[in-house]
């Protein structure tokens, strides 16, 4: 079995850092690129997030994105990404797809154990699977990820066999987020809430304590066994005595902190903040992360955006390069695309996207709109051309949201009365779930293109029993599914990049969806971080090569 | 002995006024204080004598000048503050006037008492306790703990006198010491006071009561405007006054002056008081028409029986004087009079028909006919209302304070009450407080009464000023026939006023009768205590 | 009235008004629309199945008649069992009992800050000329007007950003807390010094202080003796809605300055809708505010024993 | 007060109600339209106090939000004015049981803090405007009640109230000569000092996200999205800021100084 490095297995995130002496070295000259010395033991990293607190630290339970980010320091997935984007595998030593499709097996690496002591065997692979499964665990994005898992069935001590109900070449990539990684089988047989306050897995490092509201203590596992060999490595452990992971969720305060020097590492970072971190001798990390791009949906299955002329007209009116211009500096690159732009199998067509005041106000013209109000609204047969978009104050940054803001102005020059609403999360579900929408911008992080039929499908309209649906367009078109059914079940690579482009194509080219920029994922850093740049398969940022100056 | 304790020539205070202007508060103030003798300083409000008082501590404030200012042999023209401090301490001491304010509530009055004496803490409080003792504190050990609040009025003055008292002191001024005392307590405080001149203390006690100074004093100077306008020794001022000021002071002081005389007159003129007394009294036609009868009436506010059983009556045309001192429930019973208070038990009768208990509605018709003055006259005018408006207001039920057709008749009241109609326009804040109270009369006299309740109506003014309303009163009395219900705790003041008196003590009516008889030949025990407490008075009033 | 037994009738007024604020907040539970069931769950979003909705019903008795629920609420309350909060499904007593000591920290030392700055600003206003006295009304009228999440951001940019003179976020150490307390004390001492100075002049210009300088006082001693204590008691009377309005303000300080405490907790749980949680800190906050005021009661008991049995008089 | 602080006093009331009424007179541009060119840039001459992240100018803004913000602080001082009115009315003139039933609840409301009862009452209506008036009206209508209470009792009770019974007059005619014109300045000193303190809690709302949301020009609002630029642009966070503290400074000092005036 081949060894790598594990610093060329993960992705590397775009890292650099501004300013070319570091604070308080002066003429070792170093910079992040470079290495500022050898790595050296000892210190606790200051982590300062921005996200809300996680209900819990399993992030099987509910599945979030921050749980991700902080569940990547004391969990292992069984396979994760490399840096040209391919699935490889890391606590499982290999794996084999039976011909049909249906049946997945999986060996994992010996010799591995959980903070607890016990050993990673296949048990693991089945108690965490069913977990998943469990309804009591709440699960929602480990357990559409595993949806298709009918049975894991034992073949040894370190070998499992997953069967499905269809074929499905994601399985790999969704086994490499962490909303699945692995968990001890013993602490998954607690109390749920037990579990929340302390997973137990197999990584670097370990949830010692949880202050609420203030930090959650991650401590060095220093028993950890590196799964893939790292000959730069003398041993295994991290350098890090461990990780304090602090709530600041006041972005301003969270750069003063980071500026004076209080914490190390801060994540949302503003866009502002970015911008002038070059001349405060701060470092970036840019990890967008895979999926979906942030894109705002167009609502096609009621008026005015059942008409395509109207989708349009929309997308004409407002200026999304200039918007993103001023507010994200040049921090988020436009997207054109579906996809993430660490998807490999995203496809762009930046000629669809432009603006054009006076082509809006024809199009407008041409599906009928013809009529003003009092307010200078177009009308049609009495109706107002009204639009909403619900907003969630927890998911849309605020330059995000300023954004909206901007469109909204933009799009009442063109006769449109868009609302934008302001919710909290749940409200933000309520009206998804109402269907009190016209305009809506849902992020979904998944890794692989796979997140198409989640999102497209005419299923996904289909609400679960809570309500909730991801094809928040209403894209119907029964071409399109059969085309992400297929893509999802070939197991031929060359056939499904083709199904995903032609997919992409079809829902682009019908304006059903506004592509803005990738979903941002920044971090901060102060100069005494040093080796920052790996990430988990879903960007989130790894300190396990991470290490501090004095 | 003769050696003065204190001598002071030409002694000057002035403040700075509005703008650059100068008030000269005293004006060439000359007089001695010697050890063992009281000298009394006398003076209406404004008249500078505590002024006065307060630059023997170095207290006046403002600028002082004098060409002689020697206390106890150290000449304190120039005295820095530092040497000032030690003087108060120690030789010369005040006692302040309002007993209530001068204790801070907020320490156990040992702590008031002996906090200037260089002393260790425990042996301080000590001392506090033994100067409690001298001044006939009871339970001094006990008292010595607690707070003013918590004390009587008397007690409070014994403790004020005790911290004059405690550093030995060579020298005290009195501030009046005795203002808005009851009775009986003015006779114990004064008492206390001529002690301290048997003790070999030079004592100067400030009041605006002749009678009152008159019981302690030698010596007396009279101030007025800041100026000294008589001095010389007790009894020469009480029985051969020499200037007008003084003289119109002596007449104005109410006590023996038999009903309807004038108190307030021009000396100079030399009118003969006695003779207006025939013919006012051969107007008043002598009646049994009850205007008031008050028959059982009391009210208990919670555990507290404010007024037990009070049975009363007024003739027509007549002043009933109600007698008492704080607390005893005069006030209670005046408002259950004037349907104010809904007493517990009894009824009002006014004129032979029920006023109380009774609606309100059913008692409207019955309110022309009785009419209210009280003792702090500004708190019952609306702050908003000037003058005309608030006669305008009364003339007219209320329904207006601007018709001009009630403005003859305003003016017709002022000219009533002695003042001009030139007020009309201002407001009764701008008033000085005698024509304040006038101001309250003639609105009391708008829907023509029967009765008028005055509660207090002079106990606020100086006696000068006491003296006008109080003619007014007379006048207003013989002109119209209105019956009087006249509080206070003034015996002097009901004596002048009163055709019987009613004496109330705890909420209680303790005797009834005609004023000769009350005054004069009191039954009940408490009666005669007031009566023995009361200033002895004996000046020539035919002078 | 003996010392006990007005503990006693206070301690008891107490407890009713505590149990009105708890019956008030029961019943305004019942009017919040929609399903509670659903509530717990996390809201309509949550995807939570028709049986984990019944088994959220069982679990918090909303299938009960609406009075056995009412008794049942009680019952709890006095064991001092607060519920669970919906959104970290954790007990709300324990919840606040971890919060409870950042932000009393806070608000205590605000108070303390308020105080002492007041008690200067009245102290220099009250021996001042009319236009110091002026300029005083003004300083304490602006203090009095600023918003602290705007102080608060204003003392960040100056002392953190710009001086690095103190941290932006709770450290946990002196230095951590400073700016915190400072934001939450300058307007609350705004306030205070108003009252403070009106007494001052009141009680350095009464009689007793007359008489204090007539046996021989020196300013000094007037001003601690005297004019002090006048000065705290009515600011010592205010420290009930001091208190009360430091937890309000401990709200937005505790957002901007990420401190962990009770007012962010409430924050987080009115954004989340988490009644539980929004019931536990509006009674703990009305128990505080009673509990202070007792204290306060108490301590003015003993400074003024008079007015506190202002009918034995 | 001194004549130059009446002259002050004249110019800040016409200030400000020309910028609540006709703020196109004081700023003529619109405060919602957009130019993202022209995003974040510090106070200039032609941008007097700097533009926000969308280019809009916060001087406009500022002067548009006058109205925005002063009508929250007017309508939640009228709601809980009226409502402590009407409480203090009947507290004042019910019999003393029904007004020491009223006196608990008040004291009730009273005992939890202004801004916890408006996130209370916030978390039942949901964030918005209007909840943002109802919730800063509501609690702060306590407080109101017993100090018109206090002032109707003592009202009631005045020896200038028994002088009216004395005379005979009627309680409707006590009730419109003295009690009601005597009420009125304390009320317009109450609203005076209340509109300042509601505009602070509104706009502490609108800062967490619970009153108006953008893009309306409401002060706090702004913070709100100012704070996230504290480090970056703090024009944004400035100059509404300062707004708020001159609006509520000024209505303190006016209010006092109509307090002063009554009495």
């Amino acid at each position: 079995m081949a060894k790598f490095s594990s610093s060329q297995l993960k992705i590397l995130a775009t890292a650099a850092i501004g300013g070319l002496a570091l604070a308080g070295c002066g003429d070792s000259g170093s910079t992040q690129d470079e290495a500022a010395g050898d790595p050296q033991s000892g210190g606790t990293l200051i982590y300062a997030s921005g996200d809300a607190e996680p209900d819990c630290l399993d992030p099987h339970y509910g599945g979030n994105y921050p749980q991700g980010l902080i569940s990547t320091q004391y969990l292992e997935t069984l396979f994760t990404k490399n840096e040209d984007g391919e699935t490889v595998p890391w606590l499982a030593e290999s794996s084999e797809v039976s011909e049909d499709g249906l049946t997945h097996t999986i060996t994992l690496t010996d010799g591995i154990t959980f903070h607890d002591g016990t050993p990673l065997t296949s048990e693991a692979i089945k108690a965490n699977i069913e977990h998943l499964q469990d309804p009591d665990t709440a699960s929602s994005t480990g357990f559409l990820a595993v949806q298709k898992v009918e049975e894991v069935e034992l073949v040894d001590d370190l070998t499992a066999e997953l069967h499905l109900s269809a074929p499905d070449n994601a399985l790999e990539e969704s086994l490499s987020m962490h909303w699945t990684a692995i968990q001890s089988p013993d602490a998954l047989a607690r109390d749920v809430q037990e579990n929340c306050e302390a997973p137990i897995g197999t990584g670097p490092f370990q949830v010692d304590s949880w202050d609420r509201e203030q930090q959650i203590n991650l401590v060095r596992n220093e028993d950890y066994v590196l799964p893939v060999e790292d000959p730069e490595r003398e041993n295994d452990l991290a350098y890090l005595d461990g990780i304090t992971w602090r709530l600041i969720p006041e972005a301003a305060t969270r750069y003063a902190a980071l500026q004076s020097g209080e914490v190390h590492i801060i994540d949302n970072a503003q866009p502002d903040t970015i911008q002038s971190a070059d001349n405060a001798n701060i470092g970036h990390l840019d990890s967008p992360r895979p999926g979906a791009s942030n894109r705002i949906e167009l609502n096609s299955s009621q008026a005015p955006f059942d008409d395509q002329l109207v989708r349009e007209a929309f997308i004409r009116a407002v200026d999304v390069d200039g918007g993103i211009q001023a507010l994200f500096f040049d921090t988020a690159p436009r997207s054109h695309s579906l996809l993430s732009s660490v998807e490999s199998l995203g496809y762009s067509d930046d000629a669809l996207f432009y603006r054009d005041v006076d082509e809006a106000n024809d199009l407008l013209d041409e599906a009928g709109w013809t009529d003003r109000d009092d307010d200078d609204v177009r009308m049609k047969d009495g109706e107002r051309l009204e639009i909403v978009m619900p907003v969630s104050t927890n998911q849309s940054v605020p330059a995000e949201q300023s954004l909206f803001e901007q469109f909204q102005a933009q799009a009442s020059e063109v006769g449109f009365d868009m609302q934008i609403n302001l919710l909290d999360l749940s409200s933000w579900y309520a009206a998804l779930a109402e269907h009190n929408y016209n305009l809506v911008s849902a992020p979904y992080t998944k890794v692989g293109p796979s997140v198409l039929r989640i999102l497209y499908h005419s299923s996904s309209i289909e609400p679960a029993p809570s309500g909730y649906f991801a094809n928040n367009a209403q894209v119907d078109i029964p071409e399109l599914d059969e085309i992400l059914i297929q893509a999802e079940e070939t197991p031929d690579g060359a056939e499904r990049a083709d199904l995903y482009e032609q997919a992409q194509q079809m829902v682009l080219e019908d304006f059903y969806v506004l592509p803005l920029y990738d979903q941002q994922n920044h971090f901060l850093y102060t100069a005494d971080v040093q080796g920052m740049g790996e990430a988990s398969a879903i960007a989130a940022p790894e300190y396990y090569n991470v290490w501090l100056t004095q | 002995m003769s050696q003065a304790a204190v001598e002071v020539k030409n002694l000057s205070v002035s403040f700075p006024g509005h703008g650059k202007s100068v008030i000269e508060a005293v004006k060439n103030v000359s007089f001695k204080l010697t050890p063992g003798k009281a000298l009394g300083i006398v003076g209406e409000s404004g008249s500078g004598k505590s002024v006065t008082a307060r630059a023997l501590l170095g207290l006046a404030g403002g600028q002082v000048t004098a060409d002689v200012l020697n206390i106890l042999g150290t000449d304190a023209r120039k005295l820095p503050d530092a040497q000032w401090r030690e003087l108060r301490g120690g030789k010369v001491a005040m006692i302040l006037q309002d007993a209530l304010n001068s204790l801070d509530p907020l320490r156990p009055i040992h702590r008031e008492i002996a906090d200037a004496l260089p002393l260790a803490r425990k042996a301080r409080k000590h001392a506090a306790v033994e100067a409690l003792r001298r001044v006939e504190m009871p339970n001094p050990t006990v008292r010595a703990d607690q707070r003013s609040p918590q004390l009587s009025g008397g007690m409070r003055q014994r403790a004020l006198i005790a911290q004059a008292m405690i550093g030995n002191p060579a020298v005290v001024v009195a501030d009046e010491a005795t203002t808005a005392l009851d009775t009986r307590l003015t006779r114990l405080v004064l008492d206390q006071l001529h002690e301290l001149t048997t003790q070999g203390i030079a004592l100067a006690i400030i009041s605006h009561d002749l009678a009152q100074i008159a019981q302690v004093a030698d010596e007396i100077i009279v101030m007025r405007h800041g100026e000294i306008v008589e001095a010389g020794l007790t009894d020469q001022i009480l029985e051969r006054p020499s200037h007008d000021y003084t003289k119109q002071l002596l007449a104005a002081v109410p006590a023996g002056v038999p009903r309807f005389v004038p108190l307030a007159r021009e000396v100079s003129q030399g009118a003969t008081p006695q003779a207006g007394l025939p013919r006012s009294e051969a107007s008043r036609k002598a009646t049994d028409e009850l205007a008031v009868e008050v028959t059982g009436l009391s009210k208990t506010f919670g555990d507290h029986v404010a007024v037990d059983d009070v049975s009363l009556s007024i003739g027509k045309g007549a002043t009933l004087g109600l007698v008492g001192e704080s607390g005893s429930g005069k006030t209670t019973t005046a408002r259950m009079i004037l349907g104010l208070t809904a007493p517990d038990t009894g009824t009002v009768h006014i004129f032979g028909e029920q006023f109380t208990p009774a609606k309100e509605i059913e008692r409207r018709a019955l309110r022309d006919r009785i009419g209210a003055i009280y003792q702090d006259p500004l708190a019952s005018f609306d702050p908003r209302y000037s003058v005309s408006q608030i006669l305008i207001n009364a003339l007219s039920q209320g329904t207006t304070s601007r018709a001009r057709q009630y403005r003859k008749r305003a003016e017709e009241l002022l000219e009533t009450v002695e003042l001009d109609s030139s007020v009309l326009s201002r407001y009764p804040r701008e008033l000085s407080g005698g024509q304040r109270q006038r101001l309250a009369i003639a609105r009391a006299l708008a829907p023509e009464p029967d009765i008028l309740i005055l509660d207090e109506p002079v106990s606020a003014l100086d006696v000068s000023v006491q003296a006008t309303v109080l003619d007014l009163l007379d006048r207003i009395q013989l002109e119209t026939a209105t019956s009087y219900l006249f509080i206070t705790h003034d015996l002097a003041v009901v004596e002048h006023m009163s055709d019987t008196i009613a004496v109330m003590t705890n909420g209680q009516l303790v005797e009834t009768g005609i004023a000769e008889q009350i005054l004069n030949h009191p039954r009940h025990t408490y009666t005669q205590e007031l009566m023995a407490a009361a200033p002895t008075w004996g000046i020539n009033r035919a002078s | 009235m003996h010392i006990i037994t007005w503990l006693a009738r206070r301690v008891g007024a107490a407890a009713i008004l505590l149990w009105l604020v708890a019956t008030v907040i029961f019943i305004a539970i019942r009017f919040i629309p929609g399903d509670p069931a659903e509530a717990i769950m996390g809201g309509p979003g949550s995807q939570a199945s028709a049986e984990a909705l019944e088994a959220a019903r069982e679990q918090y008795h909303l299938n009960e008649p609406i009075l056995v629920q009412y008794g049942l609420y009680l019952g709890k309350l006095a064991t001092g069992d607060l519920g669970t909060s919906y959104a970290q499904h954790r007990p709300v007593a324990q919840v606040m009992a971890e919060m409870l000591p950042a932000t009393l920290q806070l608000t205590l030392i605000a108070l303390v800050i308020a105080w002492l700055i007041a008690f200067v600003m009245a102290a220099i206003a009250a021996r001042s000329s009319r236009i110091g006295q002026a300029m005083g009304t003004i300083i304490e009228v602006i203090a009095a007007a600023i918003p602290h999440f705007w102080l608060g951001a204003m003392l960040i940019i100056i002392f953190s950003t710009w001086l690095g003179w103190l941290p932006a976020v709770d450290t946990g150490t002196v230095q951590g807390i400073i700016l915190p307390a400072v934001t939450l004390a300058i307007p609350l001492s705004g306030f205070l010094a108003q009252l403070m100075r009106d007494s001052l002049l009141t009680a350095m210009n009464s009689p007793f202080a007359l008489a204090a300088r007539a046996r021989g006082a020196s300013e000094g001693q007037v001003f601690f003796r005297h004019g002090f204590r006048h000065a705290a008691l009515p600011a010592l009377n205010l420290t009930g809605w001091a208190v009360a309005a430091s937890i309000s303000g401990a709200v937005v300080v505790e957002e901007v300055f990420a401190r962990p405490g009770l007012g962010r907790s409430l924050l987080g749980a009115v954004l989340s809708r988490d009644m539980p949680m929004v019931t536990g800190i509006a009674l703990f906050s009305a128990l505080i505010y009673m509990v202070v005021m007792l204290v306060v009661e108490t301590i003015e008991a003993f400074i003024n024993p008079a007015a506190a049995r202002g009918d034995d008089q | 007060m001194t004549r130059t602080g009446k002259f002050l006093a004249g110019v800040f009331v016409a200030l400000i109600a020309v910028a609540a009424l006709f703020p196109s007179l004081l700023a003529p541009g619109s405060p919602l339209a957009v130019h993202p060119a022209e995003a974040f840039e510090s106070p200039s001459l032609r941008h007097p106090f700097g533009t926000d992240e969308s280019g809009r100018d916060i001087y406009t803004r500022v002067v548009h939000g006058t109205a925005d913000s002063l009508t929250i602080g007017l309508a939640a001082t009228g709601l809980g004015m009226g409502i402590a009115v009407v409480l203090g009315i009947i507290t004042a003139f019910a019999p003393r049981w029904i007004d020491s039933v009223i006196l608990r609840g008040l004291e009730v409301l009273y005992a939890i803090p202004t801004l916890l009862m408006a996130l209370i009452i916030i978390a039942f209506t949901g964030p918005g405007t209007t909840p943002a008036i109802i919730a800063v009206g509501l609690s702060t209508a306590p407080g109101y009640a017993r100090l018109i209470r206090t002032h109707l009792r003592t009202l009631v009770n005045s020896e200038m109230f028994d002088a009216a019974t004395v005379l005979g007059h009627s309680t409707w005619r006590k009730v419109r000569n003295h009690l009601v014109p005597n009420t009125l300045t304390t009320l317009l000193a109450l609203v005076t000092l209340g509109i300042g303190q509601a505009v602070i809690w509104a706009s502490a709302l609108s800062f967490l996200g619970l009153g108006t949301p953008p893009p309306a020009p409401e002060w706090g609002a702004m913070l709100a999205s100012g704070r996230t630029y504290l480090h970056f642009a703090w024009w944004m966070t400035v100059f509404p800021g300062l707004a708020i503290v001159t609006v509520a400074a000024g209505a303190t000092l006016l209010g006092r100084s109509v307090t002063r005036r009554s009495t």
